[in-house]
């Protein structure tokens, strides 16, 4: 048995007309699982039990297999997140280029080991697996979008600018 | 031979090329015209296996083939999807072209789709590459407008929808069959071939899966001819390549160069040359999952799929990794190995079990608490993975997986351990403890 | 039909079948975890990998399928496939995914129910290695409950996925899945839904190790110990085919039995866990008679004289004077003679009834498994041997005539509504053959000791027409003695027969010559499996008669 | 082939006797000097030598858990069916999940053959050297699970196991 | 007689009885110490000093053990066979003499229980009376072991009677007397004068014969554990099973004590004028005389616990075709030898 967070107890998708349109753009209902996760996911910052079950009954399959799809991906999170995610590369060319430093510079900063949220609840931080900008190396990302070729300096601009 | 004139990122320097405008400013959407003017599609395959394009994914199977095995008398509707789950370490692409070329893939996607009588296709973008995803879906957006997608394409009677489907973080799902799971809503768990997805694929009807790469070569194919795309490159591979360069060089990026152009031109003018001038080590033909090659192996190495075949490594998705005299390789082999070991799906068990294994076994070697016999154990197990690199020496004693994951975890870690093996003796014999 | 050789022995096999069913069915084999022949292929184990002549790789025989090729590119001139199954390189990979499985494995088949049935065991035994290279820690995680029957042990666990693809593909209930990936994976369960649908029994059956654990039989004994029987089972009239379990006369548990034409290789979590009843039942092992409120217990000799003085009180032409009632519980043998008892020697004086059937719903799985809505298990052998069976006996019968009222007694569970209570309460004596203080016998005269369910011995007809064997799967106790015996008395002092069947056969002989649908019935014809009614007079002894065993 | 095995032919003074007769007389003479072998048993014990399989016992963990868990494997492995294990979960929170609720030997039958400590995977039971447990009756030579553990209280500070109990 | 004789005599009888019976319980003590001994055990050390008193133990274990009289025998005769094998026993060694005379107030009491003229023939008739005892236990049983043991030791004593027989001859030969007293007193002077230097092939057979009719080993065919498990007192019990031990017991006594008389020159102690010593020659002789007899019954034991059991073939062959021959032999050759010397 696994926890699922511990969020609310029903869950409702805000778009409803994005739903529908997510659905209708498959042949069979299944397929839109994860695109309706990644959904579900926009809006709560984090795939709740309620919500799951929500998708399940949308796709017309048991909750069971929805949470077997979302334990399979690293980017779905049935734990509460940071508002602001780190997500620092740690594979091969970052590796070389320093992603190491950067992770040890971003735990101290905000004394969180990867994979915690601090306790004011703005940042996490997690190390990945490469996230295919190796000519930038290294790299993170923070929510949705990259931040290439990074030092300990310009990541605490970024910083800042929160 | 002429200088080579890049073909797929001519105009991405341009600030509109993810435009539709910008696009067929430099002549975009040409080929479809012409495409649904003149040709049915059959001769589109018989094009487009006369150009002798290979898959730009990583195994290099020609594409024209590829699409041939989609049975004639299937009653099922056939699917084409488009692989932009660029998860490789050392390969950015697909990202580059997803970012300034998106409708190049697209007219490629078309293309593809008239060819295999596809109504629906489908781009399987990683999750993560969201500004990309935003960038495609704009484009997507544009190409209906403009009547390249949709309903009764340029009048031509053909019908496309093309849907953006993100993934969400899983290299697995880069492999065709796990990229078909994951699109059904499943987890990515590779299936088992046979049946191949050209007979049994997407909710088991015929699909196609095609690198985004491979894509954007059909709209120049079809432009300018088979034997013109022929003669580009060498004999044993035709057609532009975009080559990664990443890791310890100068000028790390995407090239555009003929298939076969030499390693050390690519390194050397391209990359110019490693960061502080410091000796070259090591480098990664084709992303983490090829053999490593020593520095005195690349002399003379062209980079095509079947030079890099003999010289038992791979071309796979061209992603170069440089490695100067710096670099600790035990330290680089834990890394890649723990990659795979969290990437691996834990389907079938050698590759489940088997990865964990050799995280620990490495990260007690890195720890200084190793011994000469966890390095025999290291080739022993990547044998039992993948099998060993060499197919005739191995006797039949490859494909111990569903997928080719497996070989893609032995064979860079078996390398590393068989060409920098004083290194990991170092570490066993000296206890080097580097926390 | 493709011709193939399997080491050095040529096979001719059936287009499209695997490599693996080749050779099973050749008896050659081929290890093998994640393959279950009634769920989907995953080829995910790597156990079964064989070498094949002409491919550059090991292949999984599990899915590799055998085709015809054209003559000229036949192997050696007349092959279709060759396969090799022992070679170094095959030898070599079973070791090395074996090794691979026992990485994380806790060696603890001291404590764990499989073993001795244990897959793991065996093929490591037959082709592991025997010393372990791992010097890491190994992985721990705690047991937990799938479902109130079903506990997993995940550290036994080999990630075969037969259990989720058993309630995706056979029970269609999908509470298992796998959660997380690579090394982390493991099976689980969504939450609050559990796994307790009435199929979930079957993923202990399934699991080739010792990870899904029944809490039923967890911990209470040892495979070695156990004597196993096949029989069916009677909690419904589908008759699925089960192998029951037993130590001492103490049945600990029951598993399915490989039957095609009925249960498949699966059987319900009510017949599963049913013994309990049968176990728990209070017993009745010696003939009781009434005295003062309660029972006493009484010789055989003493209960017969009993009812042939009673019997004697009934006069010549009066209608309705004996009342038998039959139950759909009993084998075909019994209820034979329990129709000849009361038509041929109680002939006009006798009426024949039954209590109301049970039924539920029935359950139907998409995978084509069912329950059936009959619940008692052999209404239609009631219904052919009984052949002057009252339905309206409530109303026909004026009690104060009745003088004998012999009632078989139907399952443990059975309860009796106010009408049947008294009318049962008003008989002057009543009879009841049972094996267990139900409802019914404690309004008796006299009980007579007859077998339970596991006891008993005859053939069932299903509601499919099917006709099976029920085999006793523990021994008769104490002072019980088998239906058709007891009846077979009860003519012989009422009816001054001279009837000496020495077993159920012969019983079963003159009821082939009676009736002449069952003609010609015999164990050896029917066999394991069963036959239809229909079957019996045109089939021969070899159709009816190989055992099937379970897979695994 | 037969092989021809030439007779020994007696002599003349074998053939008397009368010497033989003389020379055994002779040999159990000097044995009645010979060193005695009597052990006074009551006042002196015997000391039976290594590997002596006496009266067996069941070993615990220092913290009082029992060491079987009853995997009837010395059972299974008893060419005289003597041993007797009703199996339960086992109450504890750590350790092995499962543990014998009822252990029986029935010394009587026992053979004393030591294949049940050969057979334990747990080391859980072991044939000390105790030989002297004679009884009046039948049901005092069955042994159970109580009786072991006690003995493994008397015999504490021993191992009898061959291998080093290393655990 | 007068009545001091007859007082005399009846002493002489009671104390003969006593050693006889002291001797036999000291017979079962020195058996089992010294078959222990052979054995390197310790044999009964218990009770008393030493164990001396476990005779008594054993003696007083049979009086109390229950007495069972299987209920087919035939019943006078079950009961009266013990006696019968005992009483021949103990009565042969009245005519033993055990020492010279002794002078006491005057009388001259000669330290043998009745000196009679016939006194070889009376052993030969005594010895050939027990076998009846045997022989009744034996068919009286009405049981299969003891009837063959009864057989078989009828047969045994038959066979050996007569080869002993012939030996005494070859001495009475040689003394012209029947009479034991005069037997002894022939043999007195030196050492050789001892009739088993004299006699030496006599004195085998009739050592041989001598074990043979006391039933011991190697010749206790009759009793055979092995094989007719106690042979023919395999029904008796507690007491009447302690007799037949005691008659064993007392006829190894007498007959060693009539090796002793017959060939060791009885109480003769060589070189040593006895009679002239007067009482104390007496008590001397008489010492001797239970030494050398002891000696007797030690090889006896010795014996037993040294040689294995004869087969009954082998025990007949000797027997008749050995032993006899020889003893004729012998007597010719003595005879021979004295008609020429004399």
């Amino acid at each position: 048995m696994n926890s699922v967070g511990d969020g609310q107890l029903t869950f409702q998708f805000s778009a409803a007309e994005r739903v529908e349109q997510i659905l209708s753009q498959y042949p069979d209902k299944r397929s839109a699982t994860l695109p309706l996760l990644h959904l579900a996911q926009e809006q709560v910052g984090y795939l709740t039990s309620a919500a799951i079950e929500t998708v399940a009954e949308l796709v017309e399959v048991h909750p069971g297999e929805i949470m077997d799809t979302v334990s399979f991906y690293t980017m779905f999170y049935t734990k509460p997140k940071g508002r602001n995610h780190i997500q620092v590369c740690q594979t091969l060319s970052c590796s070389l280029n320093g992603a190491d430093s950067l992770v040890d510079h971003i735990s101290e900063k905000y004394k969180i080991a990867p994979g915690e949220v601090s306790q004011d609840g703005k940042i996490s931080l997690v190390k990945v697996e490469c996230l295919g900008s190796c000519d930038t190396a290294p790299v993170i990302r923070i929510n949705d979008s990259y931040y290439e070729g990074m030092t300990v300096e310009k990541f605490d601009k970024i910083v800042e600018s929160f | 031979m002429a200088v080579f004139k890049p073909i797929l990122t001519r105009y991405i320097h341009r600030k509109d090329s993810h435009t539709l405008s910008g696009y067929k400013n430099v002549g975009g959407y040409k080929a479809l015209e012409k495409m649904f003017k003149t040709m049915a599609p059959d001769e589109v395959i018989e094009e487009v296996k006369a150009s002798n394009l290979r898959g730009r994914g990583g195994a290099g199977f020609p594409t024209g083939v590829k699409w041939g095995f989609i049975p004639k008398d299937s009653q099922k509707p056939t699917y084409l999807i488009c692989n932009a789950d660029e998860g490789e370490p050392g390969t950015f692409k697909d990202r580059l072209l997803l970012s300034k070329a998106p409708h190049m893939m697209l007219e490629g996607m078309i293309i593809s789709s008239f060819a295999i009588d596809c109504h629906l296709a489908f781009i399987y973008i990683r999750g993560e590459f969201y500004q990309e995803y935003k960038v495609l879906e704009k484009a997507v957006e544009e190409a209906y407008a403009a009547n390249f997608l949709g309903k009764d394409i340029l009048g031509s009677g053909f019908d496309l929808d093309v849907v953006i489907h993100r993934g969400a973080g899983a290299y697995i799902c880069g492999e065709e069959m796990g990229l078909i799971e994951s699109l059904e809503g499943k987890r990515g768990w590779p299936r088992i071939k046979p049946p191949f997805p050209a007979v049994e694929g997407y909710l088991m009807c015929p699909t196609i899966v095609n690198n985004v790469e491979t894509l954007a070569c059909l709209p120049h194919i079809l432009n300018r001819g088979a034997d013109w795309f022929k003669s580009i490159g060498s004999e044993k591979g035709s057609g532009p390549k975009l080559y990664c360069i990443s890791g310890r060089v100068n000028n790390p990026g995407v090239y555009e160069e003929p298939l076969g152009i030499l390693l050390t031109d690519l390194i050397f003018k391209r990359g110019r040359g490693l960061i502080d001038g410091r000796e070259l080590k090591a480098v990664f033909p084709g992303g983490s999952s090829s053999a490593i090659l020593r520095a005195d192996e690349i002399d003379g190495l062209q980079m095509d799929f079947d030079s890099l075949s003999a010289a038992k490594t791979m071309l796979g998705s061209a992603g170069v990794i440089v490695m100067d005299e710096t670099v600790d390789m035990v330290s680089v082999c834990l890394n890649i190995a723990r990659f795979y070991e969290h990437e691996s799906c834990g389907q079938c068990t050698p590759c489940r079990e088997g990865t964990t294994w050799l995280v620990k076994i490495l990260n007690r070697i890195y720890q200084g608490k190793g011994s000469l016999n966890d390095i025999d154990m290291i080739f022993e197990i990547t044998d039992n993975i993948g099998g060993l690199i060499d197919p005739e020496a191995s006797g039949g004693s490859f494909g111990k997986t569903i997928c080719p994951f497996g070989e893609a975890v032995a064979w860079p870690i078996r390398s590393f351990v068989e060409k920098f093996e004083e290194e990991f003796i170092a570490y066993v014999e000296k206890g080097v403890d580097v926390s | 039909m493709p011709l193939i050789k399997i080491d050095d022995r040529e096979i001719e096999v059936e287009k499209g079948i695997t490599v693996l069913q080749a050779a099973t069915a050749e008896g050659i084999e081929i290890p093998y975890y994640c393959y279950h022949p009634a769920l989907s292929i995953v080829g995910s184990c790597r156990m079964c990998l064989v070498e094949i002549e002409g491919m550059p790789k090991l292949q999984v025989s599990c899915n590799t399928s055998i085709g015809e090729l054209p003559p000229e590119r036949k192997k050696d001139g007349k092959y279709d496939m060759i396969v090799r199954t022992q070679t170094e390189i095959v030898k070599r990979e079973r070791e090395n995914v074996l090794e691979f499985l026992l990485l994380n494995h806790p060696l603890d088949c001291p404590v764990c129910d499989q073993a001795g049935e244990c897959f793991l065991q065996d093929y490591s035994y037959k082709y592991g290695r025997a010393h372990s290279r791992f010097l890491e820690e190994k992985r721990v995680r705690k047991n937990e409950y799938l479902g109130s029957n079903v506990i997993i042990n995940h550290n036994r666990c080999i990630m075969c996925t037969r259990c989720v693809r058993f309630t995706r593909e056979i029970s269609g209930t999908n509470e298992l899945f796998v959660q997380a990936r690579g090394d982390n994976s493991k099976i689980s369960i969504f939450e609050d839904k559990s796994l307790d649908n009435l199929l979930a029994g079957n993923v202990i059956d399934i699991c080739p190790v010792g990870a899904l654990l029944s809490t039923d039989y967890i911990h209470k004994n040892r495979f070695w110990n156990l004597e196993e029987k096949k029989s069916i089972c009677t909690d419904c009239s589908v008759g699925c085919n089960i192998l029951v379990y037993s130590q001492n006369n103490r049945i600990f548990r029951i598993n399915a039995r490989e039957n095609h034409s009925v249960n498949g290789y699966f059987i319900c979590d009510i017949g599963r866990y049913g013994f309990h009843r049968y176990e728990d039942a209070e017993k009745v092992t010696s003939p009781l008679i009434r005295s003062d409120g309660g029972f006493k217990p009484i010789s055989w000799e003493g209960a017969l004289k009993e009812i042939y003085e009673q019997f004697s009180r009934s006069k010549d032409g009066e209608k309705h004077q004996i009342v038998g009632i039959a139950s759909p519980f009993h084998t075909n043998e019994s209820l034979f003679m329990f129709g000849r008892l009361m038509d041929n020697i109680f002939k006009d004086k006798s009426i024949i009834g039954k209590l109301p059937f049970i039924e539920d719903y029935e359950i139907h799985f998409d995978s084509g498994f069912r329950i059936s809505k009959d619940r008692s298990p052999n209404r239609q052998g009631l219904l052919d041997f009984c052949l002057n069976l009252e339905d309206e006996i409530l109303q026909k019968v004026k009690t104060g005539k009745v003088r004998l009222c012999y009632a078989l007694d139907d399952g443990v569970d059975r309860k009796l509504d106010e009408e049947w209570e008294s009318f049962f309460k008003s008989q002057r004596f009543l009879v009841v053959q049972t094996y267990a203080m139900t409802p019914l016998a404690k309004l008796a005269h006299l009980i007579l000791p007859g077998p339970s369910p596991m006891e008993r011995e005859g053939t069932m007809t299903n509601d499919q027409g099917r006709i099976q064997w029920l085999k006793p799967s523990v021994s008769l106790t104490n002072k019980t003695r088998p239906d058709w015996e007891i009846i077979m008395e009860f003519m012989n002092t009422v009816g001054k027969r001279e009837l000496k069947y020495s077993s159920v056969n012969e019983v079963n002989l003159e009821m082939g010559e009676r009736f002449p649908s069952y003609r010609g019935m015999t164990f050896f014809k029917i066999g394991y499996q069963g036959l239809p009614k229909k079957n019996i007079a045109t089939s021969r002894p070899s159709e009816g008669g190989q055992a099937g065993n379970t897979v695994t | 082939m037969a092989t021809v095995v030439k007779s020994y032919e007696p002599t003349f003074r074998d053939k008397l006797y009368i010497p033989a007769l003389f020379q055994g007389l002779m040999l159990t003479f000097k044995h009645m000097f010979k060193k005695k072998v009597t052990i006074q048993y009551p006042d002196e014990k015997h000391v039976p030598p290594e590997g002596y399989r006496g009266l067996h016992r069941l070993n615990k963990y220092p913290d009082g858990r029992i060491r079987c868990v009853a995997c009837e494997m010395c059972a299974a492995a008893c060419p005289a069916h003597c041993i007797h294990i009703v199996p339960e979960p086992s109450p504890w929170e750590e350790g092995k999940e499962r543990y014998p609720v009822r252990f029986d030997i029935d010394l009587l039958r026992c053979i004393f053959c030591g294949f049940c400590e050969m057979a334990c995977p747990e080391k859980a039971i072991e044939l000390t050297e105790i030989y002297d447990f004679a009884d009046y009756s039948r049901e005092g030579l069955w042994i159970d699970k109580a009786g072991l553990l006690e003995i493994y209280e008397l015999t504490k500070t021993q191992n009898y196991y061959t291998v080093p109990n290393d655990e | 007689m007068d009545l001091i004789g007859f007082i005399i005599i009846c002493i002489k009888v009671v104390v003969v009885f006593a050693a006889t019976m002291l001797a036999v319980m000291g017979m079962i003590y020195a058996e089992r110490r010294i078959s222990a001994f052979i054995q390197h055990r310790l044999g009964p050390n218990r009770v008393g000093p030493k164990g001396l008193f476990q005779p008594l133990a054993d003696g007083l274990k049979f009086l109390m053990k229950e007495d069972i009289i299987p209920a087919a025998v035939n019943k006078p005769l079950y009961l009266l066979a013990p006696a019968m094998l005992l009483i021949p026993a103990l009565m042969t060694f009245a005519v033993i003499p055990f020492g010279s005379s002794l002078t006491l107030f005057g009388r001259q009491i000669s330290l043998q229980v009745a000196d009679i003229n016939i006194g070889v023939l009376y052993i030969l008739a005594l010895t050939s009376v027990g076998v009846y005892g045997i022989v009744l236990a034996g068919w009286s049983s009405n049981s299969k072991y003891p009837l063959l043991g009864g057989l078989r030791s009828s047969a045994q004593l038959i066979s050996y009677e007569l080869a002993m027989g012939l030996a005494i001859v070859a001495i009475v030969l040689m003394t012209g007397s029947l009479r034991l007293n005069d037997i002894v007193t022939s043999q007195q002077g030196h050492l050789f004068s001892w009739y088993v230097f004299k006699q030496p092939v006599a004195f085998l057979i009739f050592l041989i014969a001598v074990y043979a009719e006391t039933n011991r080993l190697p010749f206790d065919l009759a009793e055979a554990e092995q094989e007719l498990v106690g042979g023919y007192h395999t029904e008796y019990s507690s007491m009447k099973f302690a007799m037949f031990f005691m008659a064993e017991y007392a006829n190894m006594i007498t007959a060693a004590a009539l090796t002793v008389t017959l060939f060791f020159g009885g109480w003769d102690i060589p070189f040593v004028d006895e009679a002239a010593m007067g009482n104390w020659g007496a008590l001397l002789s008489g010492i001797a005389f239970i030494l050398k007899t002891a000696f007797f019954l030690f090889l006896y034991i010795w014996v037993r616990w040294t040689f294995p059991r004869f087969r009954y073939d082998q025990l007949m062959n000797l027997g008749w075709k050995v032993m006899l021959p020889l003893a004729l032999l012998n007597i010719f050759i003595t005879g021979g030898i004295l008609t020429i010397i004399s």
